[in-house]
């Protein structure tokens, strides 16, 4: 019992190297050899589905991309997925970016599912109007007068020859409003400064750090539902049917957390044992 | 052979696997990357903000494109002699003839240009104060925002979402985890009353509030646990397919080329191993 | 009650404004009436209780269990002969975290002068090293120790977060301190922080407002200012009116919304049995 | 003084005050100030302080070699990481693609060019080609950075007798055309940088799991309790471990709490020992079904904690978090507050 408890002590003061190996190959596993782990949609993700869902036919939908390369992975599946939905649906979709790098991300989104997928044209099924600084203020800008904020859209071609722009002036005319966010400026302020003064419809994904920030938002009704981290794109792939990048890393995101549960518990034991110890030499 | 492409993605990998170098040990790869990370990061920010704000809608409003055969007044002539001026230095930003991005002249934005050559101006120690009223500006507008979105969405909009539905159109079940939230989110706003002493029953209600805002707090953890663990999936995903025969191997053969120049590195370096890096007990 | 420039600016901002409204309010969003009236009140009440702690009329309050904690720790240090190492997050004085820090280490400064125990206290920015130094040479002067101050005690590392964290580490594997506090602004750095300390076996105490950080530090420190505690710990420090009467106008307002709650649902009770006519609801929702 | 410290404070209290209760008003000349140019003023402020930053960046990384601080040699790369991309921002367009009008006289030479700029089959280009009308040109995919290796491309062209054009990006979009230069440091500098920066907290939070989140009190045990339940039932393995194991870890744990309470192991072991046997019967009598009773399946117990009591302490942050911000911008307005020009 004592070269137990002697053994687990020891191991609880290993060095950390060996612990960041360890997660390594427990993160890197999965992605070579998939386990096919069933995924099952929570509550919130639910909800925004719904929200999208009953969207009547042809609606004018505001994506707003506030997420860079170092969120890509949790957020951009999930603006991979709900821009599947839109187009699916034959919604318009307009991509405003709080964020420089997000113009770089929507891009990338656009071009996957727009323009690859679907085959739509620029400008009348959807336009990227990129990026503009200012944080808060540029949502207050689209609220009250979206052309005195972009007069030209990313790829510098004047808002009035843009077809689908057409009757287009503020924040009323669209029927929907998604903020894929990763911190500030992003969902907060789109429901501070947006969704609550004017009262259109929001829905939301975010990175996992940022969803108890948010959460309350939701349950007070003020965003309709919320897709959260990895794992909520990966719920909503599985509710569209289009499994994508989220769905393949839940595998290894499961592992991990296992992982992780396993060594803060084998972590209390050595702590618990090592203290026994000192109070019995003491 | 060597495409932008594939020069990109042995950059990209051998910055990928500098950065992760800092979890052996600081090293010189890591500051390496760290610093251009810093380098490259001001460049890139600068670039965005001039090409998407200040040249189409501060430029653009100072000195919109001119029509033809639109005539302009003395004052005029010399407003855009000025214009010339920067279109000789910086074409790109200054085409001839103005800037085209559809705004008509709105002079009134000489005050936000003003305001912003005084804060560049402070990088000088002899102005270090000019940044203030810029600054003062972006303050004092947050302020006024934050101010009034604050009180609606995070203290009316959430009174209203505590106001939960008693009777009517309600299970059991829903009333029941309405009221915990109720008691939960009362004894939360208690614990962080600080004019009164938490003693008796008002201490209870303190600690009960603390229970519930430790139970938010372990899902903020499971939830940031959760947020990098797929970081770093999402990193692995892309050394992965760098890792490709298309790209040469190029994950391999670096992380190879790091880890032998790492260890002739430590070799050379093993007194400051001593202290740094090897956990203590 | 004896607030006669508050009430008289009260009154003629209130006189104002009925004066306004009967005249017809023109240019005015009806629909967002309630939300001035919360603007106005709450503006009203904090101003109130501010002034009220600036006239010397003494605010109750509570003491803060983190607080106590930062004598043992230093006790400790001095009992084991041993440094205190003070952490003041990473950003810079624009941030209110930032400033309450500066504040709480000129305090910590007092107990390590008087206990004659060492203090290091490495920055991120160069503007809370100036800060922090003199609060730090006040400190050891109210103490009546001006000997024991040295500058290099406030020194600055670097600005990256990153490089940073490695410098902070690097002193505590070699210095070794038997307390260590975090008091300030922190992000990701938090937990690399908070494990090295961990693993030194000191004690360790932090204060922060950033909500996803502060449950590394719950896990990892034995104390913890949580989110408003660690303001309300600064004005407690610094016994500055203005803070302390912020905090108490906060108090107030904070009751004031439990109020309002309570009463809605009464209110949404009443509405949905049909025994009133009046929808609650409504007027809770600002556009 | 009074222009170093009246007039900011002055700035402050109006500009608040117009911003505050421009909210309420509905007079258009001021509701379009208040609404559409102030904003632009706070954005293009925003961007000035972007150039600052990385003025006195450059003056910090500069002071550092010059003066040959410790690392200073890492400052090079600084600074040359930022004349990099801002040669890429500002000096070069970096992306320039090729439109051929027509084939001219000799498709077949024109479609080998071709098929060398593009790659693939020298038929499938002469198919291209082919395509070409009046007012629809062939736009090659590929993009350059140099004007100078466009320019090859394009004499080649027109030396097989094309009618070749250079199109180059138009200054500003040439940031997000796709493939310019600019692009490519952003997906190939920037990306795995910033990416990789964020993907080191995983290592560190699993290192930190392992050494330091330590059960001290009762409050820590509530937060790495809530936290496990989260972890575990947020994601697919979740819902497959069965709620009998849920009930099994429960009245062990049920019996660390006796143990740590009363210190008497005949309650400890006969606790354990009851719930032990309770739990197995009522896992007889149901036949084990993995997701019932439904309080201790994974997914449904991280679901509740995630809506109820996690919402409730996350409502009263927010609300304290609101009541903060409000009272600091009143404060500012109000001219109260200075710290922000550091008084």
């Amino acid at each position: 019992m004592k070269k137990l408890a002697d053994l687990v002590i020891k191991l609880g003061n290993v060095d950390r190297r060996w612990i960041f190996i360890i997660i390594a190959i427990v993160v890197m596993y999965p992605l070579f050899k998939p386990l096919g782990l069933p995924i099952r949609p929570s509550e919130s993700s639910q909800e925004v589905f719904n929200t999208i869902d009953a969207l009547p036919q042809g609606s004018k939908v505001l994506l707003s991309c506030e997420y860079g390369p170092s969120t890509k992975p949790e957020i951009h599946p999930m603006a991979i997925g709900v821009l599947r939905h839109l187009f699916e649906k034959g919604h318009q979709v307009y991509v405003t970016c709080l964020w420089p790098d997000g113009q770089f991300m929507a891009r990338e989104a656009l071009e996957q599912v727009a323009e690859n997928e679907y085959n739509l044209t620029y400008g009348e099924d959807y336009v990227l109007l990129g990026f503009r600084p200012g944080n808060e203020a540029v949502i207050k800008g689209i609220v009250s007068d979206i052309r005195k904020m972009y007069t030209i859209d990313s790829r510098a071609i004047p808002i009035a020859d843009i077809p689908m722009m057409n009757g287009i002036t503020n924040i009323s005319d669209f029927d929907f409003l998604f903020s894929a966010s990763a911190g500030y400026p992003g969902t907060v302020e789109w429901v501070q400064l947006a969704a609550d003064p004017t009262g259109i419809p929001m829905s939301t994904g975010v990175t996992s750090i940022q969803v108890n920030e948010v959460m309350p938002y939701v349950d007070a009704g003020q965003i309709k539902g919320i897709l959260a981290g990895m794992p909520g794109a990966a719920e909503y792939e599985k509710l569209i049917g289009k499994p994508g990048i989220g769905t393949s890393g839940m595998d290894a995101q499961s592992i991990a957390h296992v992982v992780i549960v396993l060594f803060i518990i084998f972590g209390n034991i050595a702590y618990y044992l090592e203290r026994q110890r000192s109070k019995k030499t003491f | 052979m060597f495409s932008a492409e594939i020069v990109g993605a042995w950059i990209a990998v051998f910055l990928t696997l500098a950065i992760f170098s800092y979890l052996y040990r600081d090293n010189p790869f890591y500051k390496i990357a760290e610093h251009i990370f810093v380098g490259v990061s001001a460049g890139y920010w600068a670039s965005m903000y001039f090409w998407t704000q200040i040249q189409p809608n501060l430029f653009g409003r100072l000195w919109p494109a001119l029509h033809e055969g639109l005539s302009l007044g003395f004052l005029g002539k010399l407003w855009y002699a000025i214009y010339n001026f920067f279109n000789l230095i910086y074409p790109p930003a200054f085409p001839d003839g103005g800037v085209a991005t559809g705004h008509g002249m709105q002079l009134t934005y000489i005050i936000p240009l003003i305001l912003g050559i005084m804060m560049l101006l402070s990088v000088f120690s002899k102005f270090s104060w000019f940044a203030r009223w810029g600054i003062c500006y972006v303050v004092g507008m947050a302020a006024g925002l934050r101010a009034y979105g604050f009180l609606n969405s995070n203290v009316i909009g959430q009174v209203k979402g505590s106001v939960i539905p008693l009777v009517g159109d309600v299970s059991t079940g829903a009333i029941i985890n309405g009221i915990i939230l109720l008691i939960g989110t009362i004894s939360g706003l208690l614990y962080f009353y600080f004019s009164k002493e938490h003693k008796g029953w008002f201490g209870t209600v303190g600690k009960i509030g603390i229970y519930f805002l430790m139970i938010s707090f372990g899902a903020s953890f499971g939830f940031a646990v959760m947020g990098r663990i797929s970081l770093l999936i999402g990193r692995f995903t892309d050394l992965k397919s760098f890792g490709g025969a298309a790209y040469h191997h190029a994950s391999l053969w670096i992380l190879a080329a790091m880890v032998i120049l790492l260890g002739i590195w430590s070799f050379f370096n093993k007194e400051e191993k001593a202290t740094k890096g090897v956990p203590i007990k | 009650m004896n607030d006669k420039k508050f009430w008289f600016t009260f009154g003629i901002i209130l006189i104002a404004f009925i004066i306004y409204w009967l005249l017809g309010h023109p240019f005015f969003i009806v629909e967002r009436v309630t939300m001035l009236y919360a603007i106005l009140l709450a503006a009203a009440m904090l101003i109130f209780y501010i002034n009220k702690a600036k006239r010397g009329e003494k605010i109750y309050l509570r003491a803060i269990p983190g607080l106590k904690a930062f004598e043992e720790a230093v006790g400790r240090a001095t009992e084991m002969g041993k440094p205190v190492l003070y952490v003041p997050g990473i950003q810079d004085m624009d941030q209110v975290e930032t400033v309450a820090g500066v504040i709480i280490l000129g305090h910590v400064a007092k107990m390590t002068a008087r206990y004659e125990t060492a203090l290091n206290v490495p920055v991120a920015r160069s503007i809370v090293m100036k800060a922090g130094r003199e609060s730090v040479r006040e400190a050891y002067i109210v103490e009546g120790r001006p000997d024991l101050f040295h500058e290099d005690m406030v020194h600055y590392l670097t600005d990256d977060q990153f490089a940073y964290a490695a410098g902070v580490n690097g002193i505590m594997m070699r210095e070794k301190p038997a307390a260590v506090f975090y008091q300030g602004k922190f992000y990701a750095e938090s937990l690399i922080l908070a494990e090295t300390g961990n693993s030194i076996g000191a004690i360790q105490i932090a204060g922060t407002a950033s909500p996803a950080q502060i449950p590394f530090f719950v896990t990892a420190c034995d104390y913890t200012l949580i989110g408003e505690e660690f303001f309300a710990a600064s004005a407690y420090l610094s016994e500055d009116p203005q803070l302390i009467g912020a905090v108490k106008g906060m108090d107030i307002l904070k009751v004031m919304i439990i109020a309002i709650i309570a009463l809605s649902i009464f209110l949404r009770v009443f509405n949905d049995l049909g025994w009133i006519n009046f929808d609650i609801l409504k007027y809770l929702t600002i556009q | 003084m009074f222009w170093k410290r009246q007039i900011p404070i002055a700035i402050v209290a109006l500009v608040g005050t117009l911003t505050l209760f421009g909210w309420f008003v509905d007079q258009p000349d001021i509701k379009s100030f208040v609404d559409d140019d102030a904003t632009q003023w706070y954005d293009i402020l925003a961007s000035f302080a972007i150039f600052l930053g990385a003025l006195n960046l450059l003056k910090l990384q500069m002071q550092k070699i010059i003066k040959r601080k410790k690392g200073w040699q890492y400052s090079i790369f600084a600074i040359g990481g930022f004349i990099f991309a801002f040669t890429v921002g500002f000096l070069m367009r970096g992306a320039y693609t090729v439109n051929i009008n027509s084939a001219g006289e000799t498709p077949q030479v024109v479609a080998q060019v071709v098929a060398g700029e593009i790659g693939g089959t020298i038929q499938a280009s002469e198919v291209l080609l082919g395509l070409i009308e009046e007012d629809a040109p062939l736009m090659l995919e590929k993009v350059h950075f140099t004007g100078k290796s466009v320019n090859k491309v394009a004499n080649q062209l027109k030396e097989s007798g094309a009618d070749a054009k250079i199109i180059p990006a138009s200054w500003g979009a040439h940031l997000t055309t796709n493939g310019s230069f600019f692009n490519w440091m952003f997906f190939k500098v920037f990306t795995p940088l910033s990416a990789t920066m964020f993907a080191l907290l995983a290592f560190l939070v699993a290192s930190a799991a392992y050494r330091a989140f330590r059960i001290r009190n009762f409050e820590a045990t509530l937060l790495l309790g809530s936290g496990i339940i989260i972890m575990l039932g947020r994601v697919p393995i979740g819902s497959k471990i069965s709620s009998w194991f849920v009930l099994y870890v429960i009245v062990l744990l049920l019996g660390v709490i006796v143990n740590s309470w009363k210190r008497n192991r005949i309650l400890t072991f006969s606790t354990v020992g009851i719930g032990i046997i309770l739990v197995t019967i009522a896992g007889i009598y149901m036949g084990w079904p993995i997701d019932r009773p439904a309080f201790a399946y994974l997914p449904k117990l991280q679901d509740w904690i995630y809506l109820v009591p996690n919402i409730a302490g996350a409502r009263a942050i927010m609300i304290g978090i609101g009541l903060g911000v409000f009272a600091t911008s009143i404060r500012y307005i109000l001219g109260i507050e200075k710290s922000y020009i550091g008084e």
